[in-house]
C-alpha cells in the first residue's frame, strides 16, 4: 500500500490523525485517547495488517511525552509510524500488549525509563531499575548527582 | 621371579613367624587399609590429571603444563588448595547428613574395592559372590547423593539428587543384567573363577556377538552410574550449576570428586575383569610362542592397562557428546537398553547351554 | 516394520556418535592442531594499529609536536584526556599558549582512536602495549609529555 | 492468547532463580522459573544488572562519540551496531560514502557475523553439555579477531565506523587473509556437522523443543534467525538493503519447524550464506577513498532519522531524533536480544529444565544488548 492509500485508510479510523510524509515512512500523529483503537484497527483491518510491531520509543519533548510506534507488515511490506502525544504530567496511555505481545516488554521500558503509564499492561514493573528507584532517568530534566557524571 | 604375589606371601610368613594369629591379621588389616587409602589419593590425582590432559588434547589445547613435569604436580596443588579452603556448611543445612553425605559415598567407592583381584593372589576378600557384592554395594553411593542433596537445603542440589537417584536405580538394571551373561557362561559369581576362565582367551572375544552386546550396554550403564557425560544429569552444570554438590567446598567437595573417580576406576576394573580377562595376560589359543611372550608382562600391568583404556574410552564420551535430557536418558534405558540386554541375556543363555562359543 | 525401524534407529545413532568419536579422537592423536600459545614464554607480536594505550611521540631532542590545542580532550568521548595549558613567552616578546601538562587517564579510556583522528599535528599516538595491569589504580592516571620536553620548532 | 497466571506458590510447585550468576546465562540475567517437578511452568525474566542506560549517555555525545558507545551494546556484533549507527548519522547529513567503504563495512559485517554465529555455535554447544566445541570455535573466532585486529586496531569493540566510510584503509594483508580464513572455515564447518549437527543426542535435545509458529514469533517481535526458522523473511538485507547489499548475490535460508533445532539449522545456513557474500566482495574490493570528505564538527538537521541493520541476531534499529544541536534529542535502539527474550517465556513452558538452557542456546542472547 502506499503512503497515500495507507494516510485516506487512517484517516477514516482516525479523523483526527495529522499526517507527515516527509521522511522515509508515513508519521501518523494523534492523541494518546486514540491509540488504541487505531492500534486495533492497524492489527484487525485484512488490508492494513499490522503485526509486527519492531519498535516503542518514548520521547520526552518538555512540554509532552510522544510515544513512537514503528509498525511493519510482514505480509505486505508497508510501514508506518505513529506518534501518539502523551500529558507530561499525568503520563497515561493505554498498552497495546494485547495486540502485539512484544509490547508488554517494550511497554515495560517505557514506563521504567521514561515514566509512561501504560493501561492495562498486564504486569507494569519496574524493569531494568530497581523496583524502588525514584523518578525516570530518560526525562530531560532528570538529575541524579551520584549515578550521572558530568563530564 | 619377583611378583607382588611373592612379596605378600612372604611378609604374611615373616610376620607369622614372629606374631600370634591375631595380631598378624590386625597388622595386615592396617597395611590393607593403607594401601587401599594411598591408591586412592594415587588414583585422584592420576584420574584428574589425565582428565585434564585427555580434556585439552580433545579440546586443542595443552592442559595444565606449569606445576612440575608436564604439569603433573598440579592436582596436588589443587588437592592442597581444597585442603586448606574453609569448608561451609549452608545455614538451613542439615549438619549431620549433610557432613556424612560425603563419607558415604567415599565409604561406598572404597567398599567396592574389596573383592577386585588386582593380580594373581593378590585381592582383600576372595568372596565367593564377587560380582553380586559389588552390584549390591555400588548401589548404596546413591543414598549419599540423596543425602547431599536433601542436606544441603537448595533447590538446585534437590534436583540434581533426585535425577541422580532415578538415573541410578534405572541404570543398575542393564548393568546388572550385562554382567549377568557372563556370569551364566562362566557358571560362578567369584571374581577368581571369572578371571581364570579366561585363560586361554578373554570373554569379549571368546563370547563373539552377544558378549560384545552386553559389553557396549555395560559401557552405556556404568558411563550413566557413575554421573558421568553424557549422562552427568546429577551435576548438569549449564543447567543446575553443579548439582548435588552445589553447596560443598573444601575437602568435603573434594571428597565428591574423588569418589567420582574412584568409582569409575572401579567399574572399568570390573569392566576389564569381566570383559578382559582382569590380570590375565593377552592370550591366543594355542600359539604357546606367543602366549608365553605375553606372560611375561606382569599381571598388575596388564590390569591397569586395561583398566585405563576403559577409562580413557569413558574420558572420551565425556569430552564428545552433549548431555541428555532427563527424560530422553530414562527411555535409553526402559526403550533400549533394557530390552536388548535381556534379549542379549536369552541369547547367552541359550549360547551357554548349547556351547556355542568359543573354549 | 516396526523391528526394522528399530534397528535401523540403533544403527544410525552409533553411527553419528562413533563419527562424532572419531573427530575427537583425530584431535587426541594429533597434537600438531593445538593452538594454545604458552603466554609469557611466548609473546605475541601485536599489530601495528592495535590500540593498546595513547602514547605521545618524542623525538631524540626531547620534542613533542603537542601544542596543546585541546582537539582531543573535546573529541574523547569519556573525559579520558586532560590537557593543562601554560602562557609561554615568545623571543618576540608576545605570550603564547603552549602545553603545560597532557593527563591522560588509561582507566577511562576505551580505546576508540577518535583521539587520534582529531590531533591535527599528529602529536599523539598508539601504542601496542597490552599489559596495563598495576596494583593502585592511581598509577593508570599518566602524564604523556616527557618531564622538561619542549614543543618541536615549526609546529603550529 | 495470553497466558494466565501460575500460582508460585501452589503446593508443589518449585521457584527457582536461574542467575544472575549461572553458567547457562552467559552474562548476568536473572531469570524466575517456576518449575513441577522439572517441567517448566512458568518463566520470568528480571533484567537490569548490567543496565548502563547507553541511550542516555548518547545524548550527551556528539555524532562522532556516540558510535563507540553501541559496540558495548551488541558486544558480539559491534561492528553492525556500529554501522546501523553511521548509517543513520549518513541518513541525517545526506553524505554519499564512496563504494570502497561500504564494500569495506560490508566484508566486515560479514566477518562480524560469521565469528559471532561461531561462537554462538561454541557456546550454545556448551549449554547443551559439550564442551569440546567451544575450543574448536574459538580457534575459528580468533582468526577473524586477528583480520580484525590488524586492519581495525581491536579485537572485540572495532569502533572502525565513522560517519562517512571507515576509520582506516585495509590493511595489505587484509584480502590474502580472508581468503585463507574461507577457506580453513570451509573445511572446519563441515566438522561441527559431524560434531554437533549429525549427533543423535544433540538432535534429540533440539528437536521439537520451545516450538514457536510464526505468528507467535512476529507477535513477540523476534527477529533474525528466531523469527526466520518460523519461515518468515525478515533479512533487513533484503528488506531494505544497505551499503550495496542490492547488488549481492545471495540467498536469505529459510527453515519452517519454528523449533531449536530450526533455529540451530538456520543459523548453520546463515554461516554458509555469510561466507558466500565475503567470497563475492573479496576479489572485488573496488579502489578509492575509504572515506567521505566529512566536517569536523558534525550537526544533524532537525528531524527523524531511523535507520536498520541485520546484526547476527536479528534487525537492529538506531532512531535518532535531532533538534539541530551537536548532540542528538533522544536516541532509541531496538535491539534483537531484548525482543527475542520475550518470547522464552512463551517457548520454555511445558518443557523441561534442560531445554530451557537449549532454548536460551538457541535464542542466542546477548546480555549487554538486552540491558543496554
Amino acid at each position: 500500500m502506499t503512503k497515500e492509500e495507507l494516510k485516506n485508510k487512517i484517516s477514516d479510523i482516525i479523523p483526527a490523525a495529522t499526517f507527515d510524509e516527509a521522511g522515509e515512512w508515513l508519521n501518523v500523529s494523534i492523541d494518546a485517547i486514540d491509540w488504541f483503537p487505531l492500534a486495533w484497527q492497524l492489527r484487525a483491518n485484512a488490508e492494513l495488517d499490522f503485526e509486527f510491531l519492531f519498535n516503542i520509543t518514548a520521547v520526552d519533548w518538555k512540554t509532552h511525552i510522544t510515544m513512537v510506534y514503528h509498525l511493519r507488515s510482514v505480509k505486505y511490506g508497508h510501514i508506518i509510524v505513529v506518534k501518539a502525544k502523551c500529558d507530561r504530567t499525568k503520563t497515561e496511555i493505554e498498552s497495546v500488549s494485547k495486540i502485539w505481545k512484544t509490547a508488554d516488554l517494550n511497554e515495560r521500558e517505557a514506563y521504567d525509563l521514561m515514566g509512561v503509564k501504560f493501561l492495562n499492561h498486564p504486569d507494569l514493573r519496574r524493569l531494568f531499575l530497581t523496583d524502588d528507584w525514584e523518578g525516570y532517568p530518560l526525562r530531560k530534566d532528570y538529575v541524579d548527582e551520584v549515578n550521572i557524571v558530568k563530564l | 621371579m619377583i611378583s607382588i604375589e611373592h612379596i605378600s606371601q612372604s611378609l604374611h610368613e615373616a610376620l607369622s613367624a614372629s606374631l600370634n594369629s591375631t595380631l598378624v591379621l590386625l597388622i595386615e588389616m592396617v597395611i590393607a587399609g593403607v594401601l587401599v587409602i594411598a591408591l586412592f589419593a594415587v588414583l585422584g590425582l592420576v584420574l584428574v590429571f589425565m582428565e585434564r590432559k585427555v580434556s585439552a588434547y580433545i579440546q586443542i589445547r595443552l592442559g595444565p603444563n606449569r606445576v612440575g613435569y608436564q604439569g603433573f604436580a598440579q592436582t596436588a596443588a589443587d588437592t592442597l588448595k581444597l585442603l586448606i579452603k574453609e569448608g561451609l556448611t549452608p545455614d538451613g543445612a542439615d549438619k549431620f547428613l549433610f557432613n556424612l553425605a560425603p563419607l558415604v559415598v567415599m565409604v561406598v567407592a572404597m567398599l567396592i574395592m574389596a573383592p577386585i583381584a588386582f593380580t594373581k593372589g593378590f585381592q582383600l576378600w576372595d568372596i565367593n559372590i564377587g560380582v553380586l557384592y559389588v552390584s549390591a554395594v555400588s548401589s548404596i553411593s546413591v543414598i549419599g547423593i540423596l543425602m547431599a542433596g536433601w542436606a544441603s537445603n537448595n533447590k538446585y542440589s534437590m534436583l540434581g539428587a533426585m535425577r541422580s537417584g532415578a538415573q541410578i536405580v534405572s541404570y543398575e538394571l542393564s548393568a546388572g543384567l550385562s554382567v549377568i551373561t557372563i556370569v551364566i557362561l562362566v557358571g560362578s559369581l567369584s571374581i577368581n573363577d571369572i578371571i581364570a576362565s579366561q585363560q586361554n582367551g578373554w570373554w569379549i572375544f571368546k563370547g563373539h556377538i552377544p558378549v560384545m552386546i552386553s559389553f557396549i550396554i555395560f559401557v552405556i550403564a556404568v558411563t550413566a552410574e557413575t554421573n558421568r557425560a553424557p549422562f552427568d544429569l546429577a551435576e548438569a552444570e549449564s543447567e543446575l550449576t553443579a548439582g548435588f554438590h552445589t553447596e560443598y567446598s573444601g575437602m568435603r567437595f573434594a571428597f565428591f570428586f574423588l569418589a567420582e573417580y574412584v568409582n569409575i576406576f572401579v567399574v572399568c576394573a570390573i569392566g576389564a575383569t569381566l570383559f578382559f580377562g582382569g590380570w590375565m595376560p593377552f592370550h591366543i589359543g594355542s600359539w604357546e610362542a606367543f602366549n608365553h611372550v605375553m606372560d611375561f608382562i606382569p599381571g598388575i600391568v596388564w590390569f591397569f592397562g586395561k583398566i585405563f583404556s576403559l577409562i580413557f574410552l569413558i574420558m572420551w564420551f565425556r569430552w564428545t557428546f552433549p548431555r541428555l535430557r532427563i527424560d530422553q536418558l530414562l527411555n535409553l534405558e526402559w526403550k533400549y537398553l533394557l530390552p536388548i540386554a535381556m534379549f542379549n541375556l536369552l541369547l547367552t543363555t541359550l549360547m551357554a547351554i548349547t556351547g556355542f562359543y568359543f573354549k | 516394520m516396526f523391528i526394522v525401524d528399530y534397528i535401523k534407529t540403533v544403527y544410525s545413532t552409533c553411527k553419528s556418535l562413533l563419527s562424532g568419536m572419531r573427530l575427537t579422537g583425530y584431535y587426541f592423536f594429533h597434537h600438531k592442531e593445538i593452538i594454545t600459545q604458552q603466554y609469557p614464554d611466548v609473546r605475541l607480536v601485536m599489530a601495528e594499529r592495535f590500540r593498546g594505550e595513547v602514547v605521545m611521540t618524542h623525538d631524540e631532542k626531547n620534542e613533542h609536536r603537542c601544542t596543546g590545542c585541546t582537539a582531543c580532550e573535546l573529541a574523547c568521548p569519556n573525559a579520558t584526556i586532560k590537557i593543562v595549558t601554560k602562557q609561554e613567552l615568545q623571543p618576540d616578546g608576545k605570550k603564547k599558549k603552549a602545553l603545560d601538562t597532557f593527563v591522560y587517564h588509561l582507566e577511562l579510556c576505551t580505546m576508540c582512536n577518535l583521539c587520534i583522528m582529531a590531533c591535527p599535528t599528529d602529536a599523539i599516538k598508539m601504542a601496542q602495549t597490552y599489559e596495563h595491569s598495576v596494583f593502585d589504580r592511581n598509577q593508570l592516571t599518566k602524564k604523556l609529555n616527557a618531564p622538561g620536553s619542549k614543543l618541536m620548532e615549526g609546529v603550529e | 492468547m495470553q497466558y494466565e497466571e501460575v500460582a508460585t506458590t501452589e503446593e508443589g510447585n518449585l521457584v527457582i532463580n536461574v542467575g544472575p550468576q549461572h553458567p547457562a546465562t552467559h552474562g548476568v540475567m536473572h531469570l524466575v522459573i517456576t518449575l513441577n517437578g522439572e517441567t517448566i511452568l512458568k518463566v520470568e525474566p528480571h533484567l537490569g544488572y548490567i543496565h548502563r542506560s547507553i541511550e542516555k549517555m548518547c545524548e550527551s555525545l556528539s555524532y562522532r562519540q556516540f558510535i563507540y558507545s553501541t559496540s558495548r551494546m551488541d558486544y558480539l556484533s559491534a561492528h553492525i551496531n556500529n554501522h546501523g549507527c553511521a548509517l543513520a548519522v549518513e541518513k541525517g547529513l545526506q553524505i554519499e560514502v564512496p563504494e570502497r567503504a561500504k564494500v569495506i563495512r560490508v566484508l566486515m559485517d560479514e566477518l562480524t557475523r560469521v565469528a559471532s554465529h561461531v561462537l554462538w555455535w561454541g557456546a550454545m554447544a556448551m549449554d547443551v553439555g559439550a564442551l569440546t566445541p567451544f575450543f574448536h570455535a574459538f580457534r575459528e573466532r580468533e582468526l577473524i579477531n586477528d583480520i580484525m585486529e590488524e586492519t581495525c586496531g581491536a579485537r572485540l569493540t572495532m569502533n572502525y565506523m565513522v560517519p562517512g566510510g571507515v576509520m582506516a584503509d585495509l590493511h595489505p594483508d587484509f584480502v590474502r587473509k580472508v581468503k585463507d580464513f574461507v577457506a580453513f572455515f570451509r573445511t572446519k564447518i563441515d566438522e561441527y556437522d559431524t560434531l554437533i549437527t549429525h549427533n543423535v543426542i544433540f538432535q534429540g535435545r533440539m528437536k521439537g523443543v520451545g516450538v514457536i509458529s510464526a505468528a507467535d514469533a512476529v507477535s513477540y517481535g523476534c527477529t533474525g534467525p528466531v523469527l526466520r526458522a518460523c519461515g518468515v523473511k525478515c533479512d533487513i538485507r533484503k528488506l531494505s538493503p544497505y551499503d550495496g547489499y542490492e547488488k549481492l548475490n545471495f540467498e536469505e535460508p529459510l527453515e519452517t519447524a519454528g523449533d531449536s533445532y530450526a533455529r540451530y539449522l538456520q543459523r548453520m545456513r546463515e554461516l554458509r550464506e555469510s561466507l558466500s557474500i565475503i567470497d563475492q566482495l573479496i576479489d572485488n574490493i573496488p579502489e578509492g577513498d575509504f572515506q567521505a570528505k566529512t566536517k569536523a564538527v558534525l550537526k544533524l538537521p532537525k528531524g527523524e532519522f531511523y535507520s536498520r541493520v541485520e546484526t547476527a541476531r536479528g534487525e537492529f534499529g538506531v532512531y535518532i531524533i535531532s533538534e539541530g544541536g551537536l548532540t542528538p534529542y533522544r536516541i532509541h535502539f531496538r535491539s534483537p536480544g531484548f525482543n527475542n527474550l520475550a518470547a522464552l517465556d512463551h517457548m520454555a513452558r511445558g518443557q523441561k529444565i534442560g531445554d530451557l538452557v537449549a532454548i536460551m542456546g538457541t535464542l542466542d542472547l546477548v546480555i549487554p544488548d538486552i540491558d543496554r
